[in-house]
């Protein structure tokens, strides 16, 4: 988890010469400097996308800037017409309920029931693809796609980034 | 030379209030204003509370006797560069921007703006609405001049282009190579009103502010609702022009919010503005509407304000104690999700959501304190002490914190009067006397009447055929004029007005609009200026008589009008020019009531100069304060109230009086003859009441077991035993607070606005001796406003824990085994027990039972509750309605020791307008006796209250009754008594009433 | 007797000086006529007697004597009458001698003109019995029942105010004054107004005797007379009249003492009376107000009562009816 | 829920946790809580078990510490941080949330979550044995390299020098090593220096979870000395 | 056209006529059938205005004033009371219907009492039906 190094190293105070950075902030970075070219056009059906701010990595963690760069790279990636966002989002959003080691706790039902204002939100932009750039909001957003029968499908955003790239 | 006038910084309602207290006073002021009109944020309001009355209805006469007192200069569009020099000698240097339109040649046509090509967001409507960039700040604008926008204007920016509204204007008053100018005014003093602007939302992104539509500031709000707003009032949606059905009001929206908004205070003023803008939508929607307000407490403390809001949940306002985390959309609205207070999860859709934005300090004012070097405190407003920043530099009005209209004003006319204690000696050194121009002999003449028929906007066209009413009055007899206008008592009418008069050469004037109560006196000033004597004038009132109140039948209204039209003229067309009478002004005051208000009052008149006479029913001054230990100002008040003691009885323009109360009362305004119990009689001219008010004794419903059990003592034997640091403050363990105890009930139905912050000062110093005792405190809304907020926020660091209860579900003490105290906890849905060691009551305030008999000795009057009714509960807060009498201190209502102060410096200040004048106009209606029919059966002399008839030997008439016109009210009482007829009242005579009434059955009276 | 000690009382008085002239009454031609005289001499002093007809109240005549100082023989009416106008400054106490005599009440000529087609003399034992002299007989009559209406309803026979009071045993406080205003009261609204509009407005044709013989109504220009507003229509439109005579009633309020000259100056014979009886009944009810006993005391509409009635009003109605 | 018996509040009733969060954790802010309800309205775990965030707080002050201890909302609470995001006085649930986990004793947290933490603190969150770790990853690369154009796609492990690390999930190792490879292409394309390490590769940490700082720090530190002996420049946590 | 009453409405400047305002100033409805006539005090009004009122084609007539003891000028609605009551009573004996002419006393603070006034005495006058007894037709009955 993003927030568990970020965190740990300011609360510990742990000495450390390497600067801790989000893949997703790089991947925009690339994306600007030309250095990761892509193309959307494999998105031939417009698909439809839209994107879960994983909590650790924005609001606790970089803010609303990373997750500019996350919607920047997933327009880039599928299209900017594709795209759909959700409210409230970025440092507002809603938890998916897969956080805090709720998943490994094991109480599903209740899970379920916390993620339910993600679910709807996420399934009123009629998304077929919701972008899930953290494992715990992974998995959780396949158990809720399943829980509430949802038609969207959660993927990593390297899974879109690999079919739009220009070698 | 400069000593004799003062600077005031702001055109807000502070400062025209200043502006205008001074200029009565015998200064000459400098009123210096950002924008290119005066009016500030009230101007933008639509309605105020608590009285609902239109904002600009009460506020535009002011405006306009700004703009025509001979001892006001006006600068617009002014701001501070410099200043120099010490008090009673201030060197400022002012720049003047450019208005690029000659303020001399501007009538204020619109032409220019009809042709203006560039349309730019109307700040003025927070952007609501478009504006050109030449343009009026809003329709009743003082002055009543046009503006180019020099960041809009196309000329200015490439000279050359465009250039149109040069090319209309029909008065050649545009002028592109308009410069800054910079002038160098000497001041004795200077008064900072700076006002405020109101938090922007949009950094709070939870709540959708310009990210989700049908969400908008209740600043935005209230230009929705007035008649000069976006939508001339019409309550619709801008986005999709819907009308909103149901609407929600988020409170504390960038108040009270140490997280995200960074605004650790209480704007004071959230809470009944969203209450007004509740009931004032509910009466702009015909059909159904709802209102909703999330809060977290319902902060309704000012006067007349606990009866608004049980008003409001009378009329069906629903108050909810939750706060809502993230607004979101909905289909054709948007969706509030929040937990009530009894914990349950709600879903509820609104059509439009209004963010109660606070108040914070104006962005100008880091600038303005620099300039001035005039500290700001942490919040970012002006420090102040009593009102002074810094030696000869005063502050009043939101500039110094979070206030509403009210204490803004008193505040304005308290620095007024801290002014004139310093410039005292320079009183009249710079000040002109106005002039009118001589009065035409109209009595020779044939009546020739003109009619003024008012829109108000709204108020009355959308229910009174104005047209139909005009061509009606066109058609009387003797009606040579008839026109209407948008608002009569905008400058520009009113000019227009003037104009007619003498074109037409009218000799008698109606105007058909609102209710003469508050604007004959404006329009009676316009006849003057148009060298008319102003009693040819009759009001017709087809506003508050008509359309307000028959808006679901327009045609009857409208015929209603017609006749009321009709009776005027007849009623008008009998009028005679009658002289304007004035009194001679005895220079002295009297100050009834030895406490704090009575004692600073007397000080600040006696320091300006004028003798007072202060009565004190006990055998010492101080009142009350010497019973508080509260800290005033850096001393205790105990303190405090001891100087001013020493101060008053050393003076020696003030004459104290002890042990004496007052036993009868003559005279009025100018000349009062006070009759003391020992038979002493005082003369003076004005009267400033101060009487107090006592303590709430816990009883009955609200005993809570005080006087069974000694453990239960109210705030104020706290505050003895804190004074003597007393031992049993140490072994306490548990400490229990009840709020409310004899306030906001049935019996006295008002908050008594101190109680909340006096406990959490107790609990502080409890803490501070004591830091394990255990605090909670049994509350209904904590009522800690403005700046005490943060004491609020200290008592809870400190570990005091809040609990709330309803006044259904009442806090129970039992004493019989031990001191118990329980009560419901709404969030954990369980009864509470504690065993408190101490049960502190926060006892109210109630007025004093012998106020309504000591305003009676003065023809005033007091509230329901028992305290002093003053004349305009929102900017007449000291005055009473009988001229010449002022009030301060808790007989007006309960406050703070420092409100109190301030409202004695007010009343100081309200009464030196009356004392600084050589003499008043009196009443010039009065009786007069026709000598040949007077049989002298003395009947009149029996009657009248004032002894103004009396019988005295006239020849050749022999005794007849004479009556004395100083002393004449003109109530006419006599007249009706008189069974000859031979009294009849100036104006008032039998005839034109009669003539009225035959008007309103449609027939002419000759 | 009565006559004679008022003869008696008169010479001496004008003997003394005490007085430059007394008022009093002398006999007519007329068998049941009297009228008012001024004697100045001791000599005339035979001319006055006690007037079994004095329909007129002494006290209007008494008012052109400004400033001489008179005497004057005072019935009950007539004293209260001078107590009123003393009250409203048109009379000065020390100018006065007031003669007062115990009432024994008079007799009403149109009553007598009624008994007999031509009378030629009337004997009026001032006790109970009344002799009518006609050509052919005299009839008896019970004294009560040719009495005048406001001497039969009269309560106070005796003069309140008086310099000097014969001793004479005239007529008890009247038993039930409001008799003859119980029976208007008693009928219903609209029969009221039929009252009203028979025996009042179709009757009356303007002729203000009423108001020439009301001692209390000495106004330079009555109301009715004015012109700047002329509200009341001099014409003899009902309404007008009724305006005339409500507005005549309503300044006598708190002032009438029933002295009955208005109805015995009336050649119509209008119960005028009964609007100002109706209007002493309410204020004696309301007020417990009588007008004339006491020159010190307020008058009726220069006075008023912490809890004078207000239940009239409309809003105590609707406060009563929980409406407000 | 029906209205229990009153709670009595004595001088005795000295509620614990209400203490350590006034002493030791004063930047949460406990006591200035308003009982708004803004957090509960805005929190998705409001309502589950009756309890809301600020029902929370509330049994805090009242020291209904037992209450708390034994409820299973401490553990459906997410840490997400949504109710101090709008708090108007700032009041950090999450991390009182997270000192009360650290207070129930290690059997009677959810086992799985302990056990994660546990395994995290050896090796990784999913116990698999690193050498497994360092062989899928070659595995899946060598697979990876048929496919046409990705000849030379790498998936550098313990390299010294290199100027990027990158951490791993342990999901994908353990059960879908496919996924991986996206991310190894991305970077091969970008062409930047980086590698993996083969102990303490771990991206998740569930002992930010269990309450313990002591395991947190234990392992982040454990990650910290393989980055700063690899002697890499940047630290890149993965998706 | 339904026939709707006209009541002259006389109302003290200080106390009804602020009352009257009041209730336009909280958008009170009452029936459009009264017409004010401020004077300055309710101790103004005549018996002459009134009856010329009635004289003049009222079917009602209202004098307003401030309670007793608020009285601007002190004393005038004391005074007031009795002439009132006395010139009711008077009425009355007449024949003429109580309703027709009615006191009240409404403060400035009572707009909902005065809207309420207004509205009952409406009512009232509605039930007599229009004043033909006390009204004057030109060229009239004798």
């Amino acid at each position: 988890m993003f927030y568990a190094v970020l965190e740990g190293l300011r609360r510990f105070k742990i000495p450390h010469s390497f600067k801790f950075v989000s893949i997703i902030t790089l991947y925009a970075r690339w994306i600007r400097e030309g250095r990761l070219k892509v193309d959307p056009s494999w998105n031939k059906e417009g698909l439809k996308v839209t994107v879960q701010d994983p909590c650790k990595l924005v609001r606790q963690g970089l803010g609303d800037q990373v997750a500019e760069d996350l919607r920047f790279v997933i327009k880039a990636v599928v299209g900017e017409e594709n795209f759909v966002d959700v409210y409230p989002n970025m440092s507002n959003n809603y938890c998916c309920g897969g956080g805090g080691g709720s998943i490994q706790a094991g109480f599903r039902e209740k899970r379920m029931r916390f993620g339910r204002y993600k679910f709807e939100q996420v399934a009123k932009t009629g998304a077929d693809i919701v972008v899930t750039p953290c494992h715990n909001c992974h998995t959780q957003l396949i158990d809720l796609g399943t829980y509430y029968k949802g038609k969207f499908k959660a993927v990593h955003l390297w899974n879109l980034i690999t079919k739009a790239l220009v070698r | 030379m400069g000593a004799g006038s003062v600077l005031v910084v702001g055109g807000g309602i502070a400062g025209v209030q200043a502006a205008l207290d001074l200029a009565a006073g015998g200064f000459y002021v400098h009123l210096l204003e950002r924008g290119p009109a005066i009016g500030g944020v009230m101007a933008q309001l639509d309605k105020t509370f608590p009285t609902n009355d239109c904002s600009m209805c009460i506020l535009s006469p002011k405006l306009v006797e700004v703009g025509r007192d001979l001892n006001i200069n006006l600068l617009t569009l002014s701001e501070i560069l410099e200043v120099s020099g010490e008090p009673g000698n201030f060197k400022v240097r002012i720049r003047k921007n450019p208005r690029y339109v000659d303020e001399s040649k501007c009538i204020a046509c619109g032409q220019c703006a009809e042709k203006c090509p560039k349309k730019v967001p109307n700040e003025f409507d927070r952007g609501l609405s478009q504006r050109k960039a030449i343009y009026l700040l809003y329709p009743q604008a003082v002055p009543l001049k046009y503006a180019i926008d020099p960041r809009h204007c196309i000329w200015l920016k490439k000279p050359g282009r465009c250039g149109f509204c040069a090319k209309v204007c029909p008065a050649g008053a545009i002028n592109f190579e308009d410069q800054p100018q910079e002038l160098e005014l000497e001041v004795g003093a200077i008064i900072l009103a700076p006002g405020f602007e109101t938090y922007d939302p949009t950094p709070l992104e939870n709540f959708g502010y310009r990210r989700l539509p049908y969400v908008m500031t209740a600043h935005e709000f209230e230009r929705l609702l007035s008649a000069s707003g976006p939508t001339r009032g019409e309550l619709i949606r801008l986005s999709d022009g819907r009308i909103p059905r149901k609407i929600a009001w988020i409170q504390c929206v960038g108040s009270r919010d140490i997280n995200r908004a960074k605004v650790p205070y209480c704007s004071s003023v959230c809470c009944m503005y969203a209450l007004k803008q509740a009931l004032i939508a509910k009466e702009h929607i015909k059909g159904p509407f709802e209102a909703a307000i999330f809060y977290m407490d319902m902060r309704t403390m000012g006067k007349g304000f606990e009866a608004y809001l049980e008003r409001a949940r009378r009329e069906g306002v629903r108050l909810l104690r939750s706060r809502v985390h993230t607004i979101l959309p909905a289909e054709e609205g948007l969706l509030l999700h929040y937990v009530d207070e009894k914990g349950n999860l709600k879903d509820e859709s609104f059509d439009m959501v209004v963010l109660s934005v606070g108040l914070k300090p104006h962005p100008t004012l880091p600038s303005l304190s620099q300039v001035l070097s005039a500290p700001q405190d942490e919040f970012g407003f002006l420090e102040t002490r009593l009102l002074e920043n810094r030696p000869g530099v005063f502050v009043c009005g939101v500039g110094a914190g979070p206030k509403d209209i009210p204490e803004t004003v008193v505040e304005a006319s308290a620095a007024a009067a801290r002014v004139e204690n310093l410039l005292a000696e320079a009183r009249h050194t710079e000040t002109r006397e106005k002039t009118y121009p001589p009065e035409r002999f109209v009595f020779p003449e044939a009546p020739r009447i003109g009619v003024f028929i008012c829109h108000c906007g709204i108020n009355i066209a959308s229910v009174v055929d104005v047209e139909a009413v005009t061509t009606f009055a066109r058609e009387l007899p003797d009606v040579v004029y008839a026109g209407h206008n948008l608002f009569t008592c905008a400058q520009d009418t009113i000019n227009r007005i003037v104009a007619t008069i003498k074109e037409r050469q009218l000799n008698r004037v109606v105007i058909a609009a609102c209710t003469p109560r508050t604007h004959e006196p404006l329009f009676q000033e316009t006849l003057r200026a148009a060298g008319l004597n102003p009693f040819l004038f009759e009001m017709a009132n087809i506003r508050d008589q008509d359309s307000w109140v028959h808006p679901d039948d327009p045609e009857r209204a409208t015929q209603k009008a017609k006749e009321l039209v009709l009776m005027a003229v007849n009623r008008v067309r009998l009028k005679r020019p009658v002289p304007l009478a004035t009194i001679k002004v005895r220079r002295a005051a009297l100050v009834v009531g030895g406490g704090l208000s009575g004692m600073q009052a007397a000080l600040s008149l006696a320091n300006q100069g004028f003798e007072v006479a202060l009565v004190e029913k006990s055998q010492e001054l101080g009142g009350f304060a010497r019973r508080l230990f509260r800290e005033v100002y850096g001393k205790p008040l105990k303190v405090l109230a001891e100087e001013l003691a020493a101060k008053v009885a050393s003076h020696p323009r003030i004459d104290v009086r002890l042990g004496v109360t007052i036993s009868n009362v003559e005279g009025s305004v100018g000349n009062f003859r006070t009759t003391l119990s020992d038979g002493n009689v005082i003369e003076h001219g004005v009267v400033i009441i101060a009487t107090g008010a006592r303590p709430y004794l816990p009883q009955g419903r609200f005993a809570f077991g005080y006087g069974e059990d000694k453990r239960v003592k109210t705030l104020l034997e706290i505050d003895e035993l804190l004074e003597r640091k007393d031992p049993l403050l140490k072994e306490l363990r548990q400490a229990v607070f009840i709020q409310c105890v004899g306030s906001r009930n049935e019996e006295h139905p008002y908050c008594s606005r101190v109680c909340c912050t006096h406990t959490m000062e107790q609990i502080i110093k409890l803490k501070e001796i004591n830091p394990e005792l255990e605090i909670f405190v049994l509350y209904r809304d904590i009522r800690t406003f403005g700046k005490k907020e943060i004491l609020y926020q200290k008592a809870r660091e400190l570990g005091a824990v809040f609990i709330r209860y309803t006044p259904e579900r009442m806090p129970q003490v039992e004493t019989k085994e031990g001191l118990k105290v329980l009560v419901f906890d709404e969030i954990l849905k369980r009864d509470l027990v504690f065993e408190p060691n101490l049960l502190i009551l926060a006892n109210g305030i109630v007025p004093d039972a012998a106020s309504r008999e000591l305003a009676q000795f003065y023809k005033c009057a007091t509230t329901s509750e028992g305290f002093m009714l003053e004349a305009h509960l929102k900017l007449r807060p000291v005055d009473f309605a009988t001229e010449g009498v002022f009030m301060a201190g808790l007989c007006h209502y309960p406050k703070f020791a420092e409100e109190s102060l301030s409202q004695a410096l007010a009343a100081a200040a309200r009464a030196a307008t009356v004392l600084a004048k050589e003499d008043l106009p009196a009443e010039s209606l009065v009786a007069q006796v026709d000598p040949r029919r007077c049989t002298a059966c003395g009947q009149c002399v029996a009657l009248c209250p004032y002894h103004a008839p009396s019988l005295e030997e006239v020849r050749p008439f022999g005794l007849v009754s004479v009556i004395n016109p100083s002393l004449c009210k003109g109530c006419g009482n006599c007249a009706a008594a008189c069974r000859c007829g031979a009294i009849q009242v100036k104006n008032l005579e039998e005839e034109p009433v009669l003539a009225a009434v035959e008007g309103s059955f449609g027939r002419i009276w000759y | 007797m009565l006559t004679e000690k008022i003869r008696e009382i008169a010479k001496k008085l004008l003997e003394e000086g005490k007085i430059e002239a007394f008022l009093c009454y002398e006999g007519t031609s007329h068998p049941f006529r009297n009228r008012a005289v001024l004697v100045k001499s001791p000599e005339e002093v035979k001319k006055l007697l006690w007037p079994s007809f004095g329909v007129i109240n002494l006290a209007t005549p008494l008012q052109k004597l400004k400033g001489q100082k008179a005497g004057i023989l005072a019935t009950g009416c007539v004293s209260r009458a001078i107590v009123v106008l003393i009250q409203e400054g048109q009379l000065k106490r020390e100018d006065l001698f007031v003669v007062g005599v115990p009432c024994p009440g008079m007799l009403d000529p149109s009553k007598v003109r009624d008994k007999a087609p031509e009378i030629i003399d009337v004997i009026d034992d001032l006790k109970d019995e009344v002799l009518i002299v006609t050509p052919e007989d005299k009839i008896k009559f019970s004294r009560e029942e040719l009495l005048r209406n406001n001497c039969q309803e009269c309560r106070h026979p005796v003069p309140p105010l008086y310099d000097l009071l014969l001793d004479f045993s005239g007529r008890e406080k009247s038993p039930d004054p409001y008799r003859r205003v119980q029976e208007i009261e008693d009928l219903t609204l609209e029969e009221r107004w039929q009252w009203f509009e028979r025996e009042v407005l179709r009757r009356c044709f303007r002729c203000y005797a009423c108001r020439q013989a009301c001692p209390l109504c000495y106004c330079p220009t009555c109301f009715v007379d004015d012109s700047r507003p002329q509200w009341v229509g001099k014409t003899r439109d009902l309404i007008d009249t009724a305006l005339y005579h409500l507005v005549r009633a309503y300044h006598l309020a708190g002032r009438c003492v029933d002295c009955g000259s208005c109805e015995a100056a009336c050649p119509m014979d209008i119960p005028l009376r009964l609007l100002t009886k109706k209007l002493e009944k309410e204020a004696l009810l309301a007020f417990s107000f009588e007008a004339g006993l006491d020159p010190e005391a307020p008058l009726l509409f220069t006075s008023f009562d912490e809890n004078d009635p207000e239940d009239f009003m409309l809003t105590s109605e609707l406060k009563a009816s929980g409406k407000i | 829920m029906a209205e229990m018996a009153p709670l009595l509040i004595t001088p005795e009733t000295r509620p614990k946790l209400r203490e350590i969060f006034e002493k030791e954790l004063s930047f949460v802010n406990l006591d200035l809580c308003l009982t708004c309800g803004m957090c509960a309205s805005g929190c998705p775990a409001s309502g589950i078990d009756g309890l809301d965030p600020r029902k929370f707080l509330r049994l805090i002050m009242f020291g209904a510490d037992e209450k708390i201890l034994s409820s299973q909302w401490i553990w459906v609470c997410t840490l997400c941080d949504r109710c101090r995001y709008v708090c108007p006085m700032n009041i950090n649930i999450a991390r009182m949330v997270y000192r009360i986990r650290g207070m129930v004793p290690k059997e009677k947290r959810p086992p799985n979550l302990q056990r994660s933490c546990e395994l995290q603190k050896k090796t990784n969150s999913t116990g698999i044995p690193n050498e497994d770790f360092v062989w899928v990853v070659n595995d899946v690369l060598e697979e990876a390299r048929q496919e046409p154009g990705w000849e030379d796609l790498k998936a550098p492990i313990d390299k010294k020098g290199a100027e990027y690390y990158l951490n791993q999930n342990a999901k994908e190792p353990t059960v879908e090593p496919e996924e991986m490879v996206h991310l190894w292409k991305i970077l091969h394309v970008v062409g930047i220096d980086w590698t993996y390490s083969s102990k303490w590769w771990d991206g998740a940490n569930y002992c930010l979870f269990t309450g313990d700082p002591e395991d947190w720090e234990y392992t982040l530190r454990k990650q910290v000395e393989t980055i700063e002996e690899l002697g890499c420049k940047y630290y890149i946590n993965t998706e | 056209m339904s026939w709707e009453p006209r009541i002259i409405a006389f109302l003290c400047n200080w106390c009804s006529y602020a009352g009257a305002d009041l209730a336009g100033v909280s958008r009170l409805r009452y029936p459009p059938t009264i017409r004010i006539v401020r004077v300055p005090c309710s101790s103004r009004v005549s018996p002459a205005m009134i009856l010329d009122a009635l004289k003049s084609g009222a079917d009602g007539v209202l004098v307003s004033g401030c309670h007793p003891g608020d009285c601007h000028y002190l004393t005038g609605n004391l005074f007031a009371r009795r002439r009132f009551f006395m010139l009711k009573k008077l009425l009355e004996f007449v024949g003429l219907e109580p309703e027709r002419v009615q006191f009240a006393w409404v403060s400035a603070s009572e707009g909902d009492v005065f809207a309420k006034v207004v509205s009952e005495l409406t009512e009232k006058i509605k039930l007599l039906g229009p004043n033909t007894r006390f009204r004057k037709i030109l060229g009239g009955k004798i």
